[in-house]
């Protein structure tokens, strides 16, 4: 179901400072411009994309600027998988807290993994044996058509 | 990230700009609050109709920012929440610990 | 003469599209902000970047989508660089004939490498054993001071 | 990348608007310039006043349009260059092929 014409993909490193965020989020809006998807779901992807780098900045590099994070972006007429790797030791994702259970209602953070959830369809972890964590993040595009419309043809 | 502060009948309102999110937005609205408490102030409104973009730490922010003001015997409450703040303030379930209001009449009187 | 709060390194890759070449002048216009450098200096250097993708694109993978074009950014405060690397199979840059030269003046092409020469201090083109085309550019930047001024420090 | 065309005392005006560079704005001015010649003009005067940037194929496309303007007998003149413009047709000598006007009364007298 790849439409050679739509595929696309982008790779991109930088450093581990949190202006880098700024960075990734100029590079995936551009590339969700050329989608045409709407507004609601390009902000959800760039808030998971946000997310993901924050953590891998924050607790994967420990803000150590020589550390990189690595961004790639994957898009076909369909779907787009995003996927971020830090430098860091890992983590055990089983262990994360419920950020929305009452008793941790109140703490400041641990939101981060909810948002990618719930703004992507799907994120999974991988850890690589010669350390470095990544996160995939896949979320299927509903508002971009695969064909261009007869209009947008004639454009 | 730019925040405005005006007074209305004793309530402290909070105006943030843009974005409330990691290393610049959250740290501003930390800074804000920690000034208007050291002001002497201890009802605060926080006017979300100007931000564009909130992240994890920006929504850690406004509960640290709750904490602090209610433990101070204060109260802090939001107004005017755009569509994707609403969505995540329901999907962290932190409704439940927010009061909302759409009219800063209201929510001024409120307090 | 590094100072490390200025060290920054951008790695970004893209397909082989034109349109490619505006997402990699977005990542060098993000990059050059944070240098506050005057307009002018960092338009000068956004046209190169732009000509050096062109080139990569157009002759070294002749428009193949699926082969990648490379771009790296590092700034240090005093000096960046640029290095675009393609796919392809590399030509003789001392074989290049002068565009401004009368005979030329009226030939629509062949003004791109004039213009990274021009724009930037330095450009230096290496192929590589594998295939592959590198042009580096360098500029050192006089606008941007390397350490903040009071006021900015204030700020 | 969007042209304008108007027509003053028999001269064909085009105006690029924003980039002309590879891939977009390059091929609009060629097909601009092809729909003046197709509508029976013969002496065009491009204003690129309105052109926030211009690469070595944006020049290539002006060089073109000179070209085939004149083996047709007309006239390609260019009208008010921004700065980056000028120095580019310095860098390229360019400078001498083209008649360039900052008056646009001027320029279209010209002809
Ligand atoms: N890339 C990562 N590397 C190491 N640990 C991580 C990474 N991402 C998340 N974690 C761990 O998961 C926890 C929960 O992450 P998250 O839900 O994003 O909330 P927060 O970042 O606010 O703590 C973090 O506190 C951290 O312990
Ligand atoms: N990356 C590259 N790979 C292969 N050939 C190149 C590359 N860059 C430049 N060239 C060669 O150098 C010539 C001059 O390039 P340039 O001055 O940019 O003008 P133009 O691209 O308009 O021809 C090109 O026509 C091409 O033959």
């Amino acid at each position: 179901m790849q439409l050679a014409g739509e595929d696309s993909q982008v790779h991109l490193a930088v450093g581990s400072r949190f202006e880098d965020i700024e960075l990734v989020q100029i590079v995936i809006a551009e590339s969700l411009t050329r989608l045409r998807l709407d507004d609601d779901e390009s902000e959800d992807i760039a808030l998971a994309v946000r997310e993901a780098v924050a953590n891998a900045i924050k607790h994967g590099n420990r803000e150590n600027p020589d550390k990189r994070v690595e961004v790639e972006v994957r898009l076909d007429g369909v779907e787009i998988e995003i996927r971020v790797t830090d430098e860091g030791r890992g983590f055990n994702p089983a262990g994360i807290r419920d950020p929305r259970e009452t008793e941790n209602l109140l703490r400041p953070d641990g939101r981060g993994i909810l948002f990618m959830r719930e703004f992507m369809d799907d994120i999974d972890y991988t850890f690589l044996d010669e350390g470095g964590t990544v996160v995939t993040l896949r979320k299927r595009l509903v508002s971009c058509s695969s064909e261009p419309t007869k209009e947008e043809e004639v454009e | 990230m730019k925040i405005d502060a005006r007074h209305e009948k004793g309530v402290t309102i909070l105006e943030p700009r843009g974005k409330i999110t990691i290393g610049v937005g959250d740290v501003a609205l930390r800074n804000a609050v920690a000034e208007a408490l050291t002001a002497g102030a201890s009802d605060i409104l926080v006017n979300l109709e100007h931000v564009t973009t909130i992240d994890s730490s920006g929504i850690g922010e406004l509960v640290s920012a709750y904490t602090t003001v209610t433990n101070r015997g204060g109260k802090l409450k939001l107004e005017k929440i755009p569509p994707k703040v609403s969505d995540i303030l329901q999907i962290t379930q932190l409704i439940q610990v927010f009061e909302i209001y759409d009219d800063e009449k209201e929510a001024v009187d409120s307090f």
